[in-house]
């Protein structure tokens, strides 16, 4: 049933803008691909072109070996969900639920009975008289997806379909979307432009930028070894602290520092990054505060903003020109203007070239 | 009486200006204060007129019998049971009209739709194809009329044309067949206001949401399921919208039955503002003319009421 | 959406080049008959482009003078069409300015204070309803009571009232789709509710508005029953004098009703493709929800 | 030819001319300024445009004392214009008038034009709207009894008695006066000699093959034809369409259609109305008018059912009818070498009528006509009267018939000697227009006319196009007129019906039943 | 160079036809204080703020502006600011125009306009916008324009409708702190209306939270997380949402026990003495994720039989659905955590952080003063 999808150096151009930028990529069967990039990076224009939209200035839709390209939208068969979930205004959530089947001419019976099951799959059996316009939005959502499901559809293209919702239904529909992709091991192209929702749900992360894939990984690889300063700064919240720094070598070790926090790597470790100018970056929540400032190993900053989140607290932290975030936990309750130590791991730190952007280490 | 309640409303925006925040009761006349320039004009040139039409449509009041149209004879309701039930002509002229309505508008808005619908892709030109299906709205109607009493002579173009397909001269007379009269007056109206209609169906297809329909075609609809499923219940109150405006103008045609055919021949194309216009202007009927036109006023308030209340349903459903 | 075939896509153009041809024609026969002498206005078989195109007809409008010695239309005019031209402008203007002032403040009184009830626009709208004619008798006589008849005063009056309703439904559409939130704005940030709308609200839909005033224009400037009715010959507006050279039982003068039905149309196609675009966003009346 | 004289008899008593001389006097004793009278006049009479035969035969002319009543009238008062609503297509006519009577008097003359047909509606809608926007204005004759009832035109029957219109204008006599009053009283001169005048194709009449062939086929001789059943003859023998020859160009359109059955009703020998205004339309009589009228629709030119007066004139000017009916207008346009093909091909006769008791009789007809009225609202009623007088003096009528492009056409006797005149219509032309204009029959002068003419139209036009037959087209008429009788006032329409009725040229009204 | 002012609302009452907005609603926002009004949609926020700002009627309650009653006074001299969720910037005004918009209208100097216009762009970094048009600007620009027009007047309120909400995540974050280091600098007194409870812990001085128009609980951030009032505020408050985990309370010789099939925890001491007055009775335990272990079966103390339901690693941490008899449970789990779906696990409760309340009721049971704080670590990670 699950279906392999392949995009081969696939370029869109609209007028002299050029939207998708060859991209190439492969979808496993029942694989859960997420693609993930700001908003104009070319994620739903690539979407489009699965779908039969588009059609791409160069490149080609595969699917299961079979290239696509002129076979109409209509007959491709494939399931999309609408960020805005394009709920039939004018139908019940039934004849939504139905239209596909209705179009393609199955039986009443058939109808009912497909249309029953993937109803009671999404909890929707109770709303299937009401009319659509008097839906909230996770029914909606469901109906949305229920339209799609009930034909079965081998590949199922899903465009930011939880941006609409409040963040309580979000968190819970994202879980439950999951398990049920699990459980119909479908093969999944996901698009969003929330790294929440892309690393809390996917097999693999595509991140796209300006028409262009920078990096395909799990969601750990990508947030833990980010290849270009884009994907770092894309991928965690609060996002990750990222300072110009001078790069020196005492005896062995390469130092990295930015005013007074400094990081030693060993020298292997730095080779590549030895020239020109780079920068450190380092995620809030792998920044060591103490309490004890004194410490050997720590520099003396001054808190300068609380943000308490419940589960969490950031802290923004400042020494000289020097400013950064830290996770800390709640009870660790900084006051604002308390001097605390800060230390970073060295393994935690990434060094970008300035100049192209590209994670060096 | 409303122009007391101007008054105060003044007042009230002056409280306003000083800062004085009015209560909820002294926010209404602002409001009314708003449309009041817009009711003198109303009252004085439509509302007069109207009443004094009501009374008229009481007597047997006629210009050339030389009394006061204030001192005319009262005769209660026999001009109305006159028109009903007397006057074949006049029953004659309102289902005329009705039929005119009821074909010029269908006409009208399946062409349009159609024409919307071709537009609804893109290609090359459009815009300039666009520019030259709506000229003929902003052609004066009198001057549409004239264009077409050319067209339509038996020794016009259109018999010309005629010739040219059916391969021998033919010389229908358009305009003094009974029978025929009709068509070119149809035709100015649908030649005339079908643009009317294709704009305003093309903005309406064009501000559909555009992801229901893409939707429907990656749910495998077909082009004629995408128009009857979806397409058309979305548009649904555009094409009521354009279907009020257009039969309520319709229903006062005048311009190019005068210039057409004034009526004729015999009574064959006469509408009800021609009728009006002949027992009114010719005849000099005006007591009887005026009942004519409340019956009219009700026949089109129906007809609309009873195409809004779907309309207005839905409306209030969505709500 | 649909990927079309070569067939269907000729059909289309097939189509679209039946619909201009169709839409032009009498445009063209109306232009084509306004160049040509008056030996062939109404020959068998029609001449379709005129043999000897000539400029007699708007000469007999506008220039009859210019005529002398020419034989090819003997038919003397009362007025030539300046006249009437200007009366058209002068009536057409004021009442199209007046039906748009009072149809702000009333579109602006319905869309923010639902001024008038909930049925008022529908009340207004009834007026579009009433055939006019069937008013046009009393409105004669309250005008000879009131010495309006044949006067400027008279006609922008009727003219602006039975397109009032249309200015009212138009410009409160165009008002429904601007934010309340910015007149508000204005109001928390120091204006009079009157100031607000005049420095924030107005503004807004000053492009709008002088679209409503283009359509209003060329309601106005078509329109004939009034201007037949009401004046009783003292004034005469276009319309009426393009029929003046018509009358369906007597015949009539072609080629200078041609050339008048011409001139009176350029100004209203100029000014139509000026707002074309904000048109149709008017003429929806706020049906179309975006 | 005449009887003019015994024509004039029917005219109410007071109209008739009276002797120069006494009119004169009693003009100068009424006038305040007889001598500015007397220099206008002389003034008039010195002009170099005088030339017709009837000029100046006194200084007493009606213009004269038009002109001069004007100066009295302006001596006091402050106007300056005065404004002639007016048919379109008649001002050629009136601009010669106009400009000398603005030379003469000082006073501008402006002109409102409307479509021809609606004028009587216009003068009408007056009675409404009291607008005193025109002085003068010019419907047709057959409207006079609806206008006169309106009140909206001056009773100019004492005004009359003032300027003495008709003294003073001897060899130039008014041909057809009737049309100038409405139940005794003067309210408008009429302008226009409009009898309806049959067209012939000369070249093919007085061909020598068509004689003999038609003589074999109708066992009679081909000639101008006296009855409608020898000129439906004509027409079907005429009509060969594949040669481009159609038998005829009357009209079958809306506003003309109910005339032709007129002038065939009349030559059935009925009157329209008994003597209690029962029409008698219906009678056997006009149904058999009516059914010979549509049998030959098919024999007239392809244009018959839609052409209006300027379409008929192309249609028969281009030459491709036998016959046609028409006015002087219509001669003038045929007459035109420059325009028509069909000039110095024709012959023309009076229009045909019908055979009672043996006897076969024409039924000339005078439909339509134009008339001076004046505006009940206008600000200076008298001068205005005083303008439709100079208009319609003999001198200055000459002058407006003169005009080639309009259609006023000869309604006085010197009319028809007019050199100018003569040029325009041709001498053969003129010499029947002046017989059928002193025997020609009125047209319905009633109140109500507008709509009692327009049902019969209506209904014929029905019956024509086949969607009623002519007896129920007939019958519906007549009953509708009963309705507009009824609803008019029947009492009041038989007084006036018997007016009409006593105008009928007597050799007609001896024959109507 | 700001005024400020205190703002009391007592007693507000909306109604729009049937539907009441809000419903006696009372607050008092001190001098430069930092007030938040969240809840969920249609919870009478933005209506508070409009009534506040005069821009509709109250039909009940007054509204008092340093103490004067300001029901009678209209909109433009109740020197509030309002920031539109809309934003409501004039789109045919540049940016500087915009900002100046309320000095002008206060006949305010020009070269006093200027100054004040330049010195509120700086400070939100916006001077490149000035000689635009709206229409130009991207949306995290539009807000710091809309914000502006709201700083420039000397009003004594400001009031903020959703500021924020329509940003990407990054810029929302950033913005967000930048308001509150805007808010210490001028010490104004901002009422600030959002429906997201991240932005209202994060920003604010006190909270207030509204559901349905009416008021459910003022504190602060730490008040509101700790000590919820009821069952709302729990759930709304944190994210993912609070636990609720149906328990009878069971007293034996060990003390208090909260139990179920799957779970059994000694009742905390601040809870004890009120769970005592229940005994036997259904209860809930509303436990926060972070206050959940998770452990893989067969190690740890087993407590009962549960698996994994579903894993989503955020990067930082992952949190964990852990499927129960009774429902799904969410735990924060370390970022390295070890798990897939259908995994067998054990769960493990902080009960000294838990709430209880009993079945059917809003109201947690009252809880003594020695409710733990959360463990104290250094660092996450």
């Amino acid at each position: 049933m699950a279906t392999k999808l392949v995009l081969r150096g696939i370029r869109k151009e609209f007028g002299s803008t050029v939207a998708v930028d060859d991209l190439t990529l492969s979808v496993e069967e029942g694989e859960f691909l997420s693609l993930l990039g700001p908003s104009g990076c070319g994620k739903s224009t690539t979407l489009a072109i699965i779908a039969g939209f588009e059609a791409p200035t160069r490149g080609d839709v595969i699917v299961d070996g079979r290239r696509i390209n002129d076979v109409p939208a209509q007959e491709r068969g494939i399931g999309l969900v609408f960020q805005d979930y394009a709920i039939f205004t004018r139908m019940s959530v039934f004849e939504n639920l139905s239209f596909g089947l209705r179009v393609r001419g199955l039986g009443r019976v058939a109808i009912e009975e497909r249309v029953g099951r993937v109803a009671s799959l999404l909890h929707l059996t109770e709303a299937l008289q009401r009319p659509s316009v008097s839906l909230n939005m996770s029914e909606l959502q469901r109906v949305a997806l229920g339209r799609v499901l009930v034909l079965e559809p081998p590949l199922l293209l899903l465009d930011e379909p939880l941006s609409n919702l409040d963040a309580a239904i979000r968190l819970t529909l994202r879980t439950e979307l999951r398990r049920l992709q699990q459980e119909l091991r479908q093969t999944v192209v996901y698009v969003t432009h929330d790294q929440i929702e892309a690393m809390s749900m996917s097999d693999r992360i595509a991140v796209m930028d300006a028409g262009r894939i920078l990096q395909i990984g799990s969601p750990m690889e990508i947030f833990d070894c980010p290849q270009s300063r884009f994907v770092a700064t894309f991928i965690g919240d609060p996002p990750i602290n990222i300072l110009p720094a001078s790069l020196t070598t005492v005896g062995g070790h390469v130092v990295v520092r930015h005013g007074g926090l400094a990081v030693a790597f060993n020298g292997a470790q730095a080779q590549a990054a030895l020239t020109g100018q780079v920068e450190m970056a380092f995620r809030p929540t792998d920044v060591v505060v103490r309490r004890d400032s004194s410490s050997r190993a720590a520099f003396e900053m001054v808190v300068d903003l609380v943000e308490p989140l419940g589960s969490e607290t950031v802290v923004h932290l400042r020494a000289m020109d020097t400013a950064i975030r830290a996770v800390v936990p709640p009870a660790f309750a900084p006051r604002v203007g308390e001097r605390v130590g800060v230390s970073i791991p060295a393994e935690r730190v990434h060094l970008i070239d300035a100049a192209s952007g590209i994670v060096v280490r | 009486m409303k122009a007391t309640v101007a008054a105060n409303s003044t007042r009230n925006v002056e409280a306003q200006a000083e800062g004085i925040r009015p209560t909820l009761v002294q926010h209404i006349p602002f409001a009314v204060w708003l449309i009041v320039p817009a009711e003198i004009v109303l009252l004085s040139v439509v509302v007069f007129p109207t009443l004094m039409s009501l009374w008229l449509s009481l007597t047997s009041w006629t210009p050339t019998s030389g009394v006061n149209w204030w001192q005319a004879e009262f005769q209660w309701l026999a001009n109305y049971v006159q028109l009903l039930f007397g006057d074949e002509r006049f029953r004659a002229a309102l289902l005329r009209t009705l039929l005119i309505v009821v074909v010029g508008v269908a006409a009208e808005i399946s062409i349009g739709l159609s024409l919307a619908l071709l537009f609804f892709d893109d290609f090359p030109w459009k815009k300039i194809a666009i520019s030259a299906i709506i000229l003929p709205m902003m052609i004066v109607p009198v001057d549409a009329a004239n264009a077409f009493f050319m067209l339509f002579r038996d020794v016009g173009p259109v018999n010309q044309l005629v010739r040219i397909l059916v391969g021998h001269p033919v010389r229908f007379a358009w305009l003094s067949d009974s029978n025929l009269a009709i068509v070119p007056i149809l035709l100015v109206e649908i030649w005339q206001w079908t643009p009317l209609m294709f704009l305003m169906l093309l903005t309406g297809l064009m501000a559909l949401p555009q992801n229901q329909l893409r939707a429907a075609v990656a749910l495998g609809a077909s082009r004629w399921q995408l128009f009857r499923r979806i397409i058309l219940p979305l548009i649904a109150p555009v094409v009521v919208l354009s279907l009020v405006i257009r039969s309520v103008e319709i229903f006062k045609i005048f311009d190019p039955v005068y210039i057409l055919t004034r009526g004729g021949p015999g009574t064959s194309t006469e509408t009800l503002s021609m009728w009006m216009y002949d027992n009114g202007f010719v005849y000099f009927r005006i007591a009887y003319v005026a009942a004519a036109g409340f019956l009219v006023l009700l026949v089109v308030l129906a007809y609309v009421l009873l195409i809004l209340r779907p309309l207005s349903r839905r409306t209030a459903a969505e709500r | 959406m649909y990927q079309s075939s070569t067939l269907l896509r000729m059909l289309k153009w097939l189509a679209v080049i039946a619909a201009m041809c169709f839409a032009l024609f009498p445009i063209f026969w109306m232009v084509s008959t306004s160049f040509k002498p008056i030996q062939e206005w109404s020959t068998y078989p029609p001449v379709w482009i005129p043999r000897q195109p000539t400029l007699e007809n708007y000469l007999a409008l506008l220039n009859p003078a210019a005529l002398a010695g020419s034989h090819s239309i003997d038919y003397k005019v009362a007025e030539t069409a300046w006249r009437p031209l200007l009366n058209s402008l002068i009536i057409s203007t004021s009442a199209t300015f007046f039906s748009v002032c009072f149809g702000t403040l009333a579109a602006y009184g319905v869309s923010r204070y639902k001024s008038g009830g909930e049925s008022y626009p529908m009340f207004v709208l009834t007026v579009r309803m009433f055939p006019p004619i069937a008013v046009a008798v009393p409105m004669l006589v309250m005008y000879s009571f009131l010495h309006l008849t044949g006067t400027y005063v008279g006609l922008v009056l009727a003219y602006t009232a039975f397109t009032l309703p249309l200015s009212i439904w138009m410009i409160r559409s165009f008002i429904d789709e601007i934010p309340r939130e910015i007149e508000e704005a204005a109001v928390v940030y120091g204006l009079s509710s009157i100031r607000a709308f005049w420095r924030v609200t107005f503004p807004l839909i000053r492009g709008a508005l002088v679209a409503t005033a283009l359509f209003i224009y060329i309601l106005n400037w078509s329109e004939f029953l009034f201007a037949l009715s009401l004046t009783n010959g003292a004034l005469t507006t276009v319309t009426v004098q393009v029929s003046n050279y018509f009358s369906a039982s007597s015949g009539q003068l072609y080629g200078p009703q041609a050339a008048l039905g011409t001139l009176s149309t350029i100004p209203v196609i100029f000014f139509g493709y000026l707002i074309q675009r904000h048109l149709v966003r008017g003429l929806t009346f706020g049906a179309i929800k975006r | 030819m005449r009887k003019e004289s015994k024509r004039s008899t029917v005219v109410p008593e007071h109209t008739v001319s009276r002797g120069d001389m006494l009119d004169r006097r009693t003009f100068i004793k009424r006038t305040t300024k007889g001598a500015a009278a007397v220099a206008a006049s002389t003034a008039v009479g010195g002009m170099p445009w005088v030339t017709s035969a009837m000029a100046a035969v006194s200084q007493d002319t009606p213009d004269a004392r038009a002109i001069a009543g004007a100066k009295a009238l302006l001596g006091r008062r402050q106007v300056r214009q005065l404004t002639i609503l007016e048919p379109s297509g008649s001002l050629g006519d009136i601009v010669p008038v106009a400009k000398e009577w603005t030379r003469l008097t000082g006073v501008e003359i402006k002109y409102i034009e409307v479509p021809l047909l609606e004028i009587a509606q216009r003068v009408l809608q007056e009675a409404v709207a009291r607008t005193g926007a025109w002085d003068l204005a010019l419907p047709a004759s057959f409207a006079l009894p609806d206008i006169a009832e309106s009140g909206v035109v001056v009773d100019l029957t004492d005004l009359a008695q003032k300027y003495r219109p008709d003294d003073g204008v001897a060899g130039c006599q008014m041909l057809y006066p009737i049309a100038n009053y409405y139940k005794g009283r003067l309210y408008g001169f009429g302008t226009d000699g409009d009898t309806y005048m049959m067209f012939y194709r000369k070249d093919l009449l007085e061909d020598a093959q068509e004689q003999t062939r038609f003589q074999q086929e109708h066992g009679y001789k081909l000639a101008i034809p006296e009855t409608w059943e020898e000129l439906d003859a004509q027409v079907k023998y005429f009509h060969r369409p594949d040669k481009n020859l159609y038998g005829g160009a009357l009209f079958r359109s809306r506003g003309f259609i109910a005339w032709e059955w007129n002038i065939r009703f009349h030559g059935k020998g009925r009157w329209l109305f008994d003597d209690n205004m029962k029409p008698q339309i219906n009678s056997e009589a006009g149904v058999k008018a009516a059914e010979e009228m549509l049998a030959i629709t098919k024999y007239l030119d392809p244009g018959a059912r839609s052409n209006g007066l300027f379409e008929n004139f192309e249609a028969y000017g281009s030459g491709r009818s036998y016959c046609n009916i028409g006015w002087g207008g219509s001669q003038k346009y045929f007459w035109d070498p420059k325009k028509s093909k069909v000039y110095g091909k024709l012959a023309w006769g009076m229009a045909p009528g019908g055979k009672v008791n043996g006897k076969k009789f024409y039924a000339p007809y005078f439909n339509w006509g134009w008339n001076y009225v004046v505006n009940r609202y206008s600000r200076a009623p008298e001068l205005a009267y005083l303008f439709a007088q100079f208009a319609y003096s003999p001198k200055m009528s000459t002058q407006a018939v003169r005009f080639r492009g309009g259609y006023f056409d000869p309604f006085r006797t010197c009319h028809y000697t007019d050199p100018v005149i003569r040029e325009i219509y041709g001498d053969g032309f003129l010499a029947v227009h002046r017989q059928s204009m002193t025997h020609n029959f009125p047209d319905l002068y009633l109140k109500g006319h507008g709509e009692y003419w327009d049902v019969l139209d209506a209904n014929l036009q029905s019956a024509d196009v086949g969607k009623k037959t002519p007896k129920q087209a007939l019958d519906e008429t007549a009953a509708a007129w009963e309705k507009i009788t009824n609803r008019v006032g029947r009492e009041k329409q038989i007084a006036q019906w018997r007016f009409v009725k006593a105008h009928y040229p007597p050799e007609l009204a001896k024959i109507l039943a | 160079m700001s005024s400020t002012g205190t703002l009391r609302v007592e007693g507000l009452t909306k109604r729009f036809g049937r539907t009441v907005a809000i419903a006696d609603v009372s607050f008092q926002v001190g001098d430069g204080e930092l007030f938040t009004v969240v809840g969920p949609t249609n919870a009478g926020k933005t209506t508070t703020l409009r009534t506040i700002a005069g821009l509709e009627t109250p039909d009940g309650g007054t509204v008092f502006i340093n103490d004067r009653p300001m029901n009678a006074v209209h909109s433009s001299r109740r020197k509030v600011s309002l920031m539109f969720q809309n934003l409501a910037l004039f789109p045919h005004l540049s940016g500087f125009e915009n900002i100046a918009f309320p000095l002008r209208n206060a006949r305010m100097r020009r070269e006093e306009i200027q100054r004040r216009v330049e010195e509120i762009a700086d400070l939100l970094r916006i001077g490149h916008l000035l000689d635009r048009l709206p229409r130009t600007y991207s949306g995290g620009e539009q807000q710091r324009v809309a914000l502006a027009r709201a700083l420039a007047p000397t009003s004594e309120v400001l009031l903020l409708d959703e500021p924020l909400s329509n940003l990407d995540a990054h810029i929302r974050t950033s913005l967000r702190a930048e308001l509150k280091r805007l808010h210490r600098e001028f010490g104004r007194t901002i009422v600030y209306v959002t429906h997201d409870q991240v932005e209202a812990m994060s920003l604010s001085d006190r909270i207030a939270v509204l559901r349905e128009g009416r008021m459910q609980q003022i504190g602060t951030p730490e008040e509101i997380y700790e000590r919820p009032a009821n069952r709302f505020v729990a759930t709304f408050i944190g994210s993912p949402p609070i636990n609720f985990v149906p328990a009878a309370v069971v007293e034996d010789a060990g003390g208090v026990w909260l139990t179920n099939a799957w779970l059994k925890l000694r009742a905390p001491a601040h809870l004890a003495p009120a769970l005592r007055q229940h005994p036997r009775d259904s209860v809930l335990v509303a436990v926060r994720p972070e206050d959940i272990t998770v452990t893989p079966l067969a190690t740890g103390d087993r407590v009962g039989d549960l698996t994994v339901y579903a894993v989503e690693p955020l990067g930082a941490k992952t949190i964990v659905d852990v499927k129960t008899p009774d429902g799904n449970i969410k735990a924060i789990v370390r970022r390295s955590w070890e798990g897939r779906p259908n995994m067998p696990v054990t769960v493990g409760v902080d009960e000294r952080r838990i709430h209880v309340l009993r079945e059917g009721d809003e109201e947690f049971l009252p809880s003594g003063p020695d409710r733990a704080a959360p463990v104290q670590t250094t660092s996450a990670g």
